[in-house]
């Protein structure tokens, strides 16, 4: 796969900042809104793919490697476990941090109200840690793929 | 009557799902049945957690009627996530059969039988 | 030991008969003659023609039960035919059975 | 921490420890090779003694329930709702028993593969396929909630299917892993339609929540048929057994091994489904005889297959087919007698047959595609009319080949012989002819495993080979599962006793695994 026009590629540069955000607010108001890490993720990769289509997959490579985002993936995976695990003084994925006071412990309001982020505990940081391997995880299936493509295509 | 629409759908999917995996011999278009057959079943799971006069299970400025149990959604979303890695992985095995066999035909893709 | 409903089965029981069989075998094997050193009567013998030598002697896997396969020709045939290696017609199987299934429990059920 | 805390955990952690090892493989790959082996070797050495420890507890009597998430393992029900709402961990005889085979041949391949894998590329993913199939083992033998089971099905079938292709640069490999994928992906779908089907009527997943209401209206035969064809399907029942030889010849040695293991969860979420979801209300007498027919199909077909293969493999393969239909045959009989006056007598004794099978087969079934593995580690070949007189340089794999070869054909003292005879006394009381056809299926077995030895291990020593025995690691793998089949072989009645009891009642007391999640 070779770079796309110009046009393409500049639609493609200004469009990418917005679906970035748009992603991780979805990954960060998962606990308040449809959506969470995966969804979010998605969506970030999505734009991660929007610039591998519209810059070859040799030149993304060039920027990222494979290897590191397989950590990354990693990462997330074991931040995700370990967050649970870290509930097991009473039971596996217990929440205790919700209701507690620390960073996401506020108790919500009861009834309707305008969703407070510094709530739900462990579910903000296990949204978190999903988006991060979804977004590596994705990203790296969509690049390998139009990699391997692409040096097929070169070879005919 | 209109309520049934959405399980006529599901089961016109996944037969199309289905006749596709049977009856297409190019592996890229068998996954696409697998897929196909995922949607219906994942439309078949969203349907069933519709209740009337209900709203999304949302606390943001919600409005005090009833809310949906959000069971089904959950589960939709699950197996949306596994459908995604089993579609990457079938695919990239598709790319590898096409690397050793040079083709995409069902029919000459069967170095193991009897 | 292993309770069954018409009896048991003892494994140890069974070991300490097959080592008293051995040993009336060995008993019995004490009473032929030490100075027999074989000969003719020791070698192989195939309808008179000449024996290659033992070092390269193996049949191979695919001549072994080749009497039982080819009076079961039919059988085999059939079978491998249905083996096709084509993914379509494992699925194809598949909902045959499912199929099958379907209507032997709906139906049966229903009467 | 206690010995009570560890039983009350241990299902969780069984899951948990596996699953953080798996993602932890691949970042220690790049530090150091060797500490990523002592990693997966301590993880699978720690996931056998925590599963003995919990298989022990749970066979003296208890079910241990855990609740994730939950203020406390056992509040399954919440204070605010009247249903279980929670992934409910559910772990009785049958679920320990399983575990404990999914535990042991894990702990073998692991072990094999350190020798085998050590010229392949990729090691690092290779181990995390391999824990992540041992999560969704024994996530799919704990879970007490069908969406769980679904989702635990999906994680095996991924990791396995990967995990057949790992030899990705060889085209039959990859070829095996998707029609593998295929399949299994379409079974597993039909799962989670079946699933909904259920969820639809009941608004219910927890299986034994479910199990208290259901009805067996119509919808939930349609269901049942989904999950009779796909987990039959999975675990290789024959009309639908074309994926068996085709997957298993392909992936590696140490895989195979842990496939076999993987249907035999199959064959468990299909018993599960049948006894403890729908129970009685089912309609025993046709699931019954469906179930039969299927496992007679399974015995003869798969064995008359193997005589004439000429892959080392696909004849085990073959083989692995025909000894699930001995389970099959042993367990669907306690179905047809369930609830029947015989069921005392006969039917018990059917039902541990059927699954102290299941063990054992999981035991030499393994040990022989172990066997097979490092026959092509040393000559490179799959192919038996390519080699002879194998037994020359490798002694040890020759005597472990004969063990495994025992046990499958029945030969006593061996452990297959003792599961094969309580199958042959028990069907008996149903039809003669069964046990006749089960008879005759073991004496074909035993005819392609003397053409087996014949041609690998007989014969004048193969040129271009070299001589001596293959590596420590993957010898100490097989000897794991020769002690297993020795043990089991010489002490049946211990076991039977003691393990497989407690299984199969566990498997045929609906009540009891109903009672264990929401009481009363």
């Amino acid at each position: 796969m070779s770079e796309m026009s110009k046009i393409v590629r500049t639609i493609s540069n200004s469009l990418f900042p917005f679906i970035m955000i748009y992603g991780l607010y979805v990954i960060m108001h998962g606990h308040l809104t449809p959506g969470g890490g995966f969804q979010g993720g998605a969506v970030v990769a999505s734009g991660c793919a929007l610039i591998l289509v519209a810059y070859s997959s040799g030149w993304v490579f060039k920027k990222v490697k494979e290897s590191n985002l397989s950590i990354l993936e990693s990462i997330g995976a074991i931040g995700f476990i370990s967050l649970a695990f870290l509930g097991i003084g009473v039971t596996f994925f217990y929440n205790f941090i919700a209701g507690s006071g620390l960073l996401f412990g506020e108790i919500p309001p009861v009834g309707p109200n305008s969703g407070n982020l510094n709530t739900a505990g462990l579910l903000p940081l296990m949204n978190l840690s999903v988006g991060l391997k979804v977004i590596a995880g994705l990203f790296a299936i969509v690049a390998v793929m139009a990699f391997v493509a692409s040096r097929r295509m070169r070879k005919k | 009557m209109i309520y049934n629409i959405p399980f006529i759908v599901v089961v016109l999917l996944i037969i199309v799902g289905l006749a596709t995996v049977v009856f297409k011999r190019n592996l890229i278009k068998i996954v696409i049945g697998i897929t196909i057959i995922e949607s219906g079943v994942n439309l078949f799971l969203i349907t069933l957690g519709y209740r009337e006069n209900s709203v999304a299970p949302i606390y943001t400025f919600a409005p005090s009627t009833k809310m949906v149990l959000p069971v089904p959604q959950a589960l939709t979303l699950t197996s949306i996530v596994i459908g995604v890695a089993v579609m990457a992985l079938m695919l990239s095995f598709a790319i590898r059969i096409y690397q050793h066999y040079g083709t995409l035909d069902s029919r000459k893709i069967r170095r193991l039988r009897e | 030991m292993l309770h069954t409903p018409s009896g048991y089965w003892d494994p140890l029981l069974w070991i300490l008969a097959l080592i008293v069989a051995i040993l009336i075998a060995y008993i019995i094997r004490g009473f032929g003659r030490k100075d027999y050193k074989g000969g003719e009567q020791s070698k192989p013998f195939l309808s008179g023609m000449d024996i290659p030598d033992e070092k390269e002697l193996h049949i191979r896997a695919g001549n072994i039960y080749w009497g039982f396969m080819e009076g079961l020709e039919g059988y085999y045939d059939i079978m491998k035919k249905i083996h096709t290696g084509v993914v379509n017609d494992y699925v194809a199987w598949f909902l045959g059975v499912s199929a099958l299934l379907f209507i032997v429990i709906l139906i049966v059920g229903v009467t | 921490m206690n010995m009570n805390w560890l039983l009350t955990h241990s299902p969780a952690l069984l899951i948990a420890i596996p699953l953080l090892a798996a993602f932890l493989t691949p970042l220690i790959d790049r530090l150091s090779k060797r500490a990523r082996n002592v990693l997966v070797l301590i993880v699978l050495i720690t996931v056998e003694v925590v599963m003995i420890v919990l298989a022990w507890d749970v066979f003296t009597g208890n079910t241990h329930i855990y609740t994730m998430g939950a203020s406390n393992p056992t509040a399954t029900i919440p204070v605010q709702a009247a249903i279980p709402i929670r992934i409910v961990l559910e772990v009785d005889g049958l679920s320990a028993f399983m575990g404990l085979i999914s535990a042991t041949v894990s702990l073998a391949a692991g072990l094999y593969s350190l020798a085998f894998v050590r010229r392949e590329t990729g090691q690092g993913r290779y181990y995390t396929l391999l824990l992540l199939m041992l999560v969704g083992m024994l996530g799919m033998e704990f879970t007490g909630d069908l969406f769980n089971l679904f989702v635990f099905l999906e994680i095996l079938s991924i990791a396995s299917a990967a995990l057949i292709a790992y030899r990705f640069y060889r085209g039959d490999a990859v070829e095996g892993a998707f029609k593998y994928f295929v399949i299994s992906s379409l079974g597993a779908l039909m799962v989670l339609f079946a699933i909904g089907l259920l969820y639809g009527q009941y608004d219910l997943l927890n299986m034994a929540a479910l199990a208290k209401v259901m009805k067996y209206t119509m919808l939930d035969k349609i269901a049942l048929v989904l999950f009779i064809a796909a987990f039959a399907m999975k675990c290789g029942a024959i009309p639908m057994h074309m994926w068996v030889p085709d997957s298993y010849t392909v992936a590696p040695a140490s895989i195979t091994a842990m496939l076999v293991v993987a249907s035999q969860v199959s064959l468990y979420a299909l018993f599960r489904i049948c006894f403890s979801l729908y129970g009685l209300t089912l309609d025993v007498t046709t699931v019954g005889i469906i179930i039969i027919s299927l496992g007679l199909l399974s015995m003869f077909v798969g064995v008359t297959m193997a005589l004439p293969q000429k892959d080392i493999k696909r004849l085990m393969s073959y083989h692995a087919i025909s000894q699930t239909g001995y389970m099959l045959l042993g367990v669907g009989v306690g179905l047809y007698l369930i609830g029947k006056p015989e069921f005392s007598t006969y039917g018990v004794v059917a039902m541990e047959g059927g699954i102290f099978h299941i063990f054992n087969h999981a035991l030499y079934k393994g040990l022989l595609f172990l066997t097979a593995g490092a026959i092509f580690y040393k000559v490179k070949t799959r192919n038996l009319n390519e080699m002879r007189g194998l037994a020359h340089s490798m002694k040890f794999t020759a005597i472990f080949f004969m063990i495994g070869a025992f046990a499958i054909a029945g030969i006593p003292p061996f452990n297959g012989f003792a599961s094969k005879l309580l199958i042959y006394e028990s069907v008996y009381c149903v039809s003669p002819i069964l046990s006749i056809i089960a008879m005759l299926v073991s004496i074909i077995t035993l005819a392609s495993f003397v053409k087996v030895f014949h041609s690998a291990f007989m014969g004048p020593p193969m040129r271009n080979t070299k001589e001596g025995e293959v590596p420590k690691s993957m010898l100490i793998g097989m000897v794991i599962l020769t002690v297993g089949i020795i043990l089991f072989g010489l002490f049946p009645g211990w076991v039977v006793d003691h393990i497989v009891h407690p299984a199969a009642q566990a498997l045929a007391d609906q009540a009891a695994y109903i009672q264990a999640v929401i009481g009363g």
